[in-house]
């Protein structure tokens, strides 16, 4: 879809004011529920979401049990209220193309051969959304893994990056997401670089396609250190409350 | 249904005896309430509300549509709960069972029967537009009493919410105010529940006392001290002292409930 | 709902003539259908409804079963031609939320510890619907399970009292319903006086709700009357059969 | 599925090799026919049909609507049938068991295609709006046959119902009648079902014979003696010489049948 | 429903030029798909289908096993595109009927004794349909059935005859069809002539119904020879493979 | 899920380090592709595309419609797939599970994103009235790269699909076009499909191949080298240079396999 709005100004500023490289604001908090064995809350720009995590626990049904190790099983959801024209509740095709890629993303982290026929729940509520829910999701349910004291190989992350008004941008805002010429939503373990999750849409040549690709990454790390930074907090405070 | 270990209900009635709750609450005490509005930017209001550990958040959207045919002299309010596997172990994905049905349509009573919204100032052109508000309860973490807290939730969403009449303001007549505005309310009343375990009536029930509860009674009381709604659950009973004596835990109840509500809300 | 409608005279008379502590016509026979266990045909005033009784029998699917008692499901539906205007056929929210409060007030007065994992279930279906379906079929549901032999405390009973033109009075009629100020149905075990089911809407005083409770007792004792009326007709023709 | 025992099988072929039934009516013989009309208020018509222990009401409600794309000069037809939880220990609750789609598929059939409802005189503006007729079908008590039951509850209720001309006065054209008047409708074919257990027929099967027949075939047919539709059920086969035999006696049994429905309808 | 169009000429030629007693052409392949155990596909006159077969296999969910023999589970569906105006996908009131009375026809003559607790599972696709899927897809099933090798009386076949112009002739076309007096869908055993399939819509005297349904008798026979050609068809080239 | 064999995967594996696969084909060579087109009769457009075993008929249908309020300006394209149980003993009867659900937005995504439907041209009266492309996959054989089949067969049906402008004349402006006319079509891109197994890269997997590989990476290229779409699938990961391996096979091979649409196609 094309749109007359200049979505980056020849001096490389975006809507928002942001440069090309430059992240919205992010903010992650771990722990925020009491009967989810782990949780986390994130907004990233104008997006709000929750993620909690139940489990290790007994896949049910039981044919979905795997007997050689446990099933990670995300549940990505939209509030109804969280766009401007209001969702209907419940799954729709896109949340369980989501919810999908997800499970998948998080499946390969988690030490899943520690618990065979054990099923690992994560639930994701987006509560305000504002482009890139799937990358906040992700990012949310990392934290809220560790918080549960899931056993992980490392902390998956992700970051999209895009191309606007011809130029390869990090971390597509509401309009560039809509009017924009491509956006690439990458999910890595920030350890090993492995690539967790990638998607594509849009029209980006090989070359661009490897800036993205690079920026996406590089934005992923960025994002991974406030992860951390949270599940630190998290601990100290806990830490702090033992001492009292 | 969870099979609850005998020795639980043992210790909280054994409390019970000499007085006591589990949390150090007395019989008729609440938890803590935390009511935060204009939480999400996406909806036309907002509030979360937080009564001890159990958390919701209710959003509210308003939409333009169609009055229903037997009456169209009045907006439609339309509420939903959902029961999502965040909010505890037991609550499964899918469609809403029976219990989020029986949440959604007591909270959705306490607002219509008690005419806190002003459904007749949702008109705008009689019989054909009128404007439409959608509550949607999401449950975020349950540890007891979700009446209350959605009911507080949905009041407190409610008080806050404008009317997005400059959103719409091309499918609106010439003569309709173009420019956003409160959602016409009245003074609201206000939700109290209480369970029953053998003969001891405890208020603001946390998960461990409500999954043990023979009986609930929920009661609405408005700010004169009337009565505006009441439902009773779970295949216990009451006597009629029993449920007098929760009408008069909801009114005192209500009256504290009912100024921290105003205070959050600005009225 | 307002309405220019005189509910209630001067002198106390309803729309259908009644006196404010009258209530409509009632009608009950036991054992009307021949495959069910139980079962009770029941008119009030314009209400017609027939309930079936099955178990105890083994609960299914079996994730239902209680280990230590019974479960009692009943399930209330309305016929697509019961109302004016056609309702779909198949379960609404509506009669979600009667069923559960139906099955809630029933579970209380069966001997459910005699049954282990079984389940007994009550079939309520309406099939003209003029305002106090829900106290007619409880109080139907109570007929059929002592036709069935479903070892009980006691009958369960139903009643609603109300408030139109300023008056509390017993058993709400249709207009009634749609125009009073209150609706107030109870359900109670007639012998021991405990309260089963309770639900209130509109606006009451506390003094009009304890006036309203108490009339909607009494007539709860007077249905009841009627259920045991029944039942012993039933036996006296079964007996009478017998001899012949 | 129940699995049935061998031993009750064998009793009633046993019977049926000295000409007999389990309830001692003849092969071609029904059970006791009760047909009563105007049950149910709210209905624009119904009827409660009994055959033997087997119990049907059926409830019409005529509403208005518009007709089919494909059929801008015909009032609609539709039919539902419900196996409540009711009727049988083995009918569960939920959405419509292929055995009740293909009992609401053959009812629906005997209605539509014998054009037993006038659906060109359902028309109030051609294309436009028509009315539309809604057969509801409830069984309450399954003692077998539930065939022929649905369908003769059907043309008893439609034969006695009238269209509501007067309660949709307002939404009707202004030279259109305003006073109900009764659906317009022709001599009805009637259902005759039978079944095959081992090598005998018999019609009007009982529940206990239905669960162990083999093959089942319903004829209606009408006044002139032609056949109007036909539907074979169940995992057995019909030689053509069966097939003959139960259309014979479809005729017969559906000139009895005729006579009673007219008589209680009053036609 | 009536029309002007005349479906049969005096001389007793029919809208697309065939007699009365004339089928369409039919053409039918088997063996035609690589994962089923047995398939089939098959034109018939403007139908096109395609029946494949799973099986003997456990019959899921369990409380659908018969501990005495196999259940046969045909499913009849059309596809979106198969129709003028698309189909929603997924099955409707006229699939879950027609889907029964297959089912219940090939239970008849597939050896269902031999394989307790097992199904057999029938999928009937419906690319293109112009008047008689339901035969056509019987048929197909038929041939997909031997092609699994699953043990059989014989090979179930089916052809309608009707009435139209107030003739009686065999295999109605589409107009014939929605514009005819009657139809009558018929499946035999070939063998031994046993009915397995009969549904009559429309208006017959008894006489007449005689004459359709010989006719439609007459019809299976003659399908059922190119049912086995196609058969012996694809074992003489499977022959052929083995040989080379 | 299929528990596999590990000795089928050690089998795979093992031949995969002496540089085989199973079928004998090298790691970036597809299987045979046939593509037919105009399969079906009653569809306005349809195609059925072999890959190896793998089979898919995809059947166009084109229906008046509204256009999405935020797009008045553009015809609507819907995409189903159906994993119908006549392609893979694995699937069952019933509503759409979570794997057609991603083929299906996979594709719809390659044909929408890409642009290769001009939706635009399917406007009819802007805000009003538009043409509504279904495109509905039917997966007739499962023998692995689903994906590939369905997106060739999608681009293949669409390629030779009309607008049945003729048949919906009587509702179409009197300015438009009354005659059938092909659907407004742009040079498309082309999905082409890896897995990796242990650290191999292998396109277009077959059945056994993709039930025990690691991760999947569909991209899409168009006829100037662009990539125009990628999905990663599977619980397993990609490093950077694994990803560029298949962009590079998804070029050379989605060339030649353009090369063969644009000839069944006749474009």
């Amino acid at each position: 879809m094309k749109s007359d709005i200049e979505l980056i100004s020849s001096e490389g500023k975006r809507l928002d004011g942001r440069g090309p490289h430059d992240l919205r604001k992010i903010k992650i908090e771990a722990g925020v529920l009491h009967r989810a064995d782990g949780s986390c809350s994130l907004e990233w720009g104008g997006n709000k979401v929750i993620a909690a995590v139940y489990g290790p626990r007994e896949a049910v049904p039981r044919h979905t049990q795997n007997p050689l190790r446990a099933i990670v099983q995300a549940r990505y959801n939209m509030a109804a209220f969280s766009v401007e024209d209001r969702k209907r509740p419940g799954p729709d095709r896109r949340s369980v193309e989501i919810s999908k890629v997800i499970s998948e993303a998080l499946e390969k982290v988690v030490l899943t051969e520690q618990f065979p026929r054990a099923s690992i729940d994560v639930s994701i509520e987006v509560l305000d959304a504002e482009a890139g829910t799937r990358c906040a999701g992700l990012t949310a349910a990392g934290v809220a893994l560790v918080d549960a004291g899931i056993p992980m190989r490392d902390i998956p992350v992700a970051c999209a990056a895009g191309k606007i008004g011809g130029q390869v941008v990090l971390d597509l805002g509401k309009e560039e997401d809509n009017f924009g010429d491509a956006d690439l939503p990458v999910a890595i373990s920030p350890r090993t670089g492995e690539v967790l999750l990638l998607q594509m849409d849009g029209h980006l040549t090989v070359d661009e396609f490897n800036q993205a690709f690079d920026l996406a990454v590089k934005g992923c790390h960025t994002v991974s250190e406030i992860q951390k930074k949270a599940i630190m907090q998290k601990y100290q405070s806990a830490a702090a409350e033992v001492q009292e | 249904m969870t099979i609850v270990p005998i020795i639980k209900r043992d210790y909280i009635t054994k409390l019970a005896e000499q007085g006591k709750r589990i949390d150090g609450r007395s019989f008729d005490q609440y938890r803590n309430i935390e009511i935060e509005t204009k939480v999400v930017n996406k909806a036309e209001g907002s509030a979360r509300v937080k009564i001890g550990h159990t958390q919701v958040l209710v959003g509210i959207k308003i939409d333009l549509g169609e009055p229903f045919a037997d009456s169209p002299n009045m907006g439609v309010l339309s509420t939903t709960a959902e029961l999502i596997p965040m909010a505890s172990p037991d609550f499964e994905s899918g469609p809403p069972r029976e219990d989020a049905i029986e949440l959604a349509r007591v909270v959705d009573r306490g607002v219509r029967e008690s005419q806190v919204v002003d459904v007749e100032k949702l008109v705008i052109t009689p019989g054909e537009k009128v404007w439409i508000v959608f509550i949607d309860i999401h449950i975020l973490d349950y540890d007891g009493n979700l009446f209350d807290a959605a009911s507080l939730g949905a009041l407190a969403a409610l008080s806050t919410a404008t009317i997005p009449a400059k959103r719409f303001s091309e499918q609106l007549p010439e003569d309709y105010p173009k420019e956003d505005f409160p959602l016409p309310m009245s003074e609201p009343p206000i939700s109290c529940t209480a369970v029953k375990i053998n003969d001891f009536v405890f208020f603001d029930p946390c998960f461990d006392e409500e999954i043990i509860a023979d009986v609930r009674l929920t009661v609405a009381t408005d700010n004169n001290g009337d009565i505006r709604a009441m439902q009773k659950g779970l295949s216990g009973s009451f006597t009629k002292e029993e449920i007098q004596k929760v009408i008069k835990g909801a009114l005192d109840n209500g009256q504290e409930i009912r100024k921290q509500l105003n205070q959050s809300t600005g009225k």
